[in-house]
């Protein structure tokens, strides 16, 4: 929903409450992203390791990776995706419930990374759907998946 | 402090009595007060577990867990749930929509109806059952159906492998939970809840059942679909079993109901097993709150230490083993108590 | 004995849970990082000799950069040098082929963006280096130079009248002039887009013009 | 009408509905839901009736146990279109005939109950249903329950054994 600075001040004056109820919905949204993974090799097992002890997803309420896509609200695409899979990550995507967002983590997600002249694999996530936040790296650091979310929830803040 | 329920709920007859009417009626608006009450208890009391349950978990793996939101984090379960609450509802268009509906409020009904034996403190149970402990086997055995529901509604294959599991293990894990309790019977010679509490008042049932606490225990486990028992949801082939089609509240209601469900058997079990409410010093409700939290975290340490079992394994586990254990545990404590009775006990 | 591993087990997750955490609570306080970790590629731009080894080893097409010749002293200067780090897979091949030593790999992992355009890093040779490039380039950058802030004062002194000869509809430039007073640095750029490239100037203003007379109807009437 | 009515009316009209429920679906699922739904509203009836340990053993063993299991068995032998797997029969003869012996039961049971003289008890029913069911199970009665004990335990070891097959030699 778009509600600008300017529909927010006629808002305020007729109906506060509106306003109120988006920002608590996106304040519980932003802080409780379960994430759906997908991945080939190197990228998630430093999502893995975002998990572990050191890093430690679950301090800011991230950690609830589900497997059913259902469930879930961001999907983490972690590798590239390969013109076999699409069909299928196109499929999961579609059985997500709204409101729901896509993180490309790593440069083969970003944009076919080395692969990106390959028969096989598509050029980047976002010729299939539309991108949240890119996070580029190859394999990223396990905190930049953590970046890359907060970024994304400063996202959800402004929705 | 000891008395404050119970009072309260006695002014309450009281004072709708005085008001003109007639003793059924008030009962039942005291019913209808008590089991909102359960619900609200059980609603803020899974905002906390889970909480418990992430942080638990995160210092078994040396991590910290949420810490957030709110003091420790204990708001992200809040967060969760207005995500829970906000998120689409989908229906999927093949489903058995009736069935695919009314599995949920099933579940969850079913793990609230749980609460009205369950001796909460002095005099504090919402009905104080003769047969007790057999209600709360048997109002506990209703739970397969919806999680059969819920994995033949959905129309998955992953949903209906799961349903199927759960059911198979819950069946086959419902006997030596049955059997295991009877030992406690077998002494107490009640089955209703305050009896069972009062013959502890000198020695806690787990020291003198301490086979049947354990077969308890593990059957338990299985019966909640709690790790190291959690095949019916197992992620890495089932997907999330029989929840897989389920999104936002829907789900979020079985999740709840499994919380609901862990709750009570802890709570059952620390009545059965580990002296219920009685204690020194501090008030009887306060006990049993204790008692529950720390079965609770033995039951989290206890998921996050075991890998998950194979199928067959869990299920001769439970008929080959688990079984004649609690068998000969009936037969051992019928001959003791022939024995002490010929000695003059 | 059957269950004594099962104790024992639970024993090493139970001594684990009193232990001390050891997360680094990753935004307050950042990782240590070992000395040859390879986050974000820098480039120093005075020291570049536009020899592009880099651009030719690079496997994956990352850099690339624009150099003019200088004809007096026969050496490349180096204009711009982008490297579009979302093909990047740190190979470290740039940097170990660069002859002047002027690529490095700094500790920077966060680079997370909202579009993919942010990703590609470009560095435009700096002001006070364009002194440095042979004559008739520094002379033609000056003269663009000087046209562009002619036009910036132009623009700013009667920018209905300009922008409705750029668009050669008047009733349209005043509409965007309007919507362009508030918004000084939009101004600056199609200044110099109608320095540079008139064509894309006219587009990118027709573009402009439309959006403007959508959004505020009323305002630009108003000022006409 | 005392509160004993209403709950009574709305337990039976709960059985009776989904009992209706058992005969009319088309689909089989739905058909052994409803039973499981009249098996719990038989067991409120028995509530009703102060014979909570009765009610309880209708729970566990037919809503608990006996539904799960005909919905297993439904569940594992069915693949067709689950709207056809409870569907009617259309020829007259049979809707003839079991039209007839339904209204021959139906006069039969309404008789037998407006003729039979229904005694009340003067002695109240107490709360020790329980102690006096074990007391007969394991006292007059011990030789029956024994005897149904084995015939139980045989019929589980000949399941096993149809279950496992002979092997040849």
């Amino acid at each position: 929903m778009a509600v600008n600075n300017h529909d927010e001040e006629i808002l305020a004056k007729n109906n506060i409450i509106v306003t109120t109820f988006e920002k608590l919905w996106n304040w519980g949204r932003s802080r409780s992203f379960w994430p759906l993974s997908y991945g080939c090799n190197c990228c998630p097992i430093e999502m893995m390791a975002s998990g572990a002890a050191r890093f430690d997803i679950a301090r800011y309420g991230y950690e609830v990776f589900r497997a059913a896509s259902r469930q879930a609200d961001v999907l983490v695409v972690a590798g590239p995706i390969t013109a076999k899979m699409k069909p299928a990550v196109e499929r999961v995507w579609a059985q997500m419930a709204e409101p729901k967002w896509v993180v490309a983590m790593g440069n083969c997600a970003v944009s076919g990374g080395p692969f990106v002249d390959g028969y096989s694999v598509l050029p980047g996530a976002d010729t299939i759907f539309h991108v949240d936040v890119y996070i580029p790296g190859c394999p990223v650091r396990p905190e930049a998946p953590f970046q890359g979310l907060l970024e994304l929830k400063k996202k959800v803040e402004k929705q | 402090m000891e008395h404050f329920f119970v009072n309260t709920a006695h002014a309450l007859v009281a004072w709708l009595t005085g008001l003109g009417l007639a003793p059924g009626w008030a009962d039942l608006i005291l019913l209808v007060v008590q089991w909102i009450a359960v619900i609200i208890i059980v609603i803020l009391n899974i905002t906390v577990l889970i909480w418990l349950e992430r942080k638990v978990s995160g210092f078994i793996q040396q991590r910290l867990g949420p810490n957030r939101l709110g003091p420790f984090g204990m708001f992200q379960t809040i967060a969760d749930a207005i995500k829970l609450l906000t998120k689409e509802d989908i229906v999927p268009s093949q489903t058995d929509r009736m069935i695919f509906k009314t599995a949920p409020m099933v579940f969850i009904i079913i793990s609230v109806m749980l609460y009205v034996v369950i001796p909460m403190g002095d005099g504090m149970e919402i009905v104080d059952l003769n047969v007790g402990l057999f209600y709360f086997i048997s109002i506990g055995s209703l739970s397969t159906i919806a999680l059969l529901m819920a994995g033949w509604g959905s129309n998955n294959k992953w949903s209906l492998l799961g349903g199927m599991r759960s059911v198979a293990q819950m069946i086959s894990y419902e006997i030596p939970l049955a059997f295991s309790l009877l030992g406690v019977v077998m002494i107490t010679g009640s089955l209703r809840m305050s009896d069972i509490v009062a013959a502890q008042s000198n020695i806690w049932f787990v020291v003198l059942q301490p086979i049947a606490f354990i077969t308890y225990f593990i059957s338990a486990t299985a019966e909640l679909n709690r790790g190291p028992f959690d095949m019916p949801e197992a992620e890495q082939e089932l997907t999330s079993g029989a929840y897989t089609e389920y999104t936002g509240m829907r789900w979020a209601l079985f999740f709840l109901a499994e919380y609901t469900n862990l709750v009570a058997v802890s709570a059952l079990m620390a009545t059965v097993f580990f002296g219920g409410w009685q204690g020194p010093w501090l008030p009887s409700w306060l006990w049993i709150i204790i008692k529950t939290y720390l079965i609770l975290n033995v039951f989290f340490l206890i998921k996050w230490t075991f890998p998950r079992i194979r199928m067959d394994h869990l299920m001769s586990f439970s008929w080959k083993f688990l079984i004649p254990v609690s068998l000969a545990n009936i037969l051992l404590t019928g001959a003791g108590i022939e024995v002490l009775m010929r000695m003059g006990w | 004995m059957y269950g004594t591993g099962l104790l024992k087990g639970l024993g090493i997750t139970l001594k684990h849970t009193f232990e001390r955490e050891i997360t680094q609570q990753y935004p307050e306080q950042m990782p240590v990082l070992p000395a040859r970790f390879r986050g974000n590629l820098q480039l120093d731009f005075q020291d570049c000799i536009a020899c592009e080894m880099c651009t030719k080893v690079c496997p994956n097409g990352v850099l690339s950069l624009e150099s003019v010749r200088d004809d007096k002293t026969n050496k490349k200067k180096l204009m711009s040098y982008s490297i579009d780090f979302q093909y990047c897979m740190y190979c470290n091949f740039c940097v170990e082929n660069c002859p002047k030593h002027c690529l490095h790999f700094d500790h920077n992992f966060e680079l997370a963006a909202y579009d993919r355009e942010n990703i590609k890093k470009v560095y435009q040779r700096p002001q006070e280096l364009v002194t440095d490039l042979p004559e008739e380039i520094v002379a033609a950058e000056e003269k663009n130079q000087k046209r562009i802030s002619v036009m910036i004062g132009a623009l700013q002194k009667d920018a209905p009248k300009i922008l409705g000869k750029l668009l050669e509809d008047e009733e349209k430039g005043k509409v965007l002039a309007a919507a362009l007073a508030s918004d000084q640095d939009k101004l600056e750029k199609i200044a110099v887009m109608m320095v540079e490239d008139i064509e894309k100037a006219k587009k990118v203003a027709g573009a402009l013009a439309n959006k403007a007379a959508k959004d505020h109807p009323k305002e630009g009437n108003v000022v006409a | 009408m005392s509160l004993n009515d209403i709950v009574f009316i709305a337990l039976a009209g709960i059985t009776l509905l989904a009992a209706l429920g058992v005969v009319l679906s088309r689909n089989i699922i739905h058909s052994a839901l409803f039973l499981v739904l009249t098996f719990l509203g038989v067991a409120g009836i028995y509530f009703q009736l102060n014979a909570g340990f009765v009610g309880l053993v209708q729970i566990m063993v037919y809503a608990g146990a006996i539904s799960v299991l005909i919905i297993f068995a439904i569940m594992l032998v069915m693949d067709v279109e689950p709207d056809q797997t409870n569907l009617f029969n259309q020829s007259t003869p049979t809707i003839m005939a079991g039209g007839y012996v339904s209204v021959l039961l139906a006069a039969g049971l309404a008789g037998a109950i407006w003729f039979t003289k229904w005694p009340l008890s003067a002695v109240q029913v107490g709360d020790q249903g329980v102690e006096k069911l074990a007391g007969m199970l394991l006292g007059p009665y011990v030789v029956s329950f024994e005897v149904a004990a084995i015939l139980l335990l045989v019929a589980v070891f000949g399941a096993i054994l149809l279950a496992k097959g002979v092997e040849d030699k």
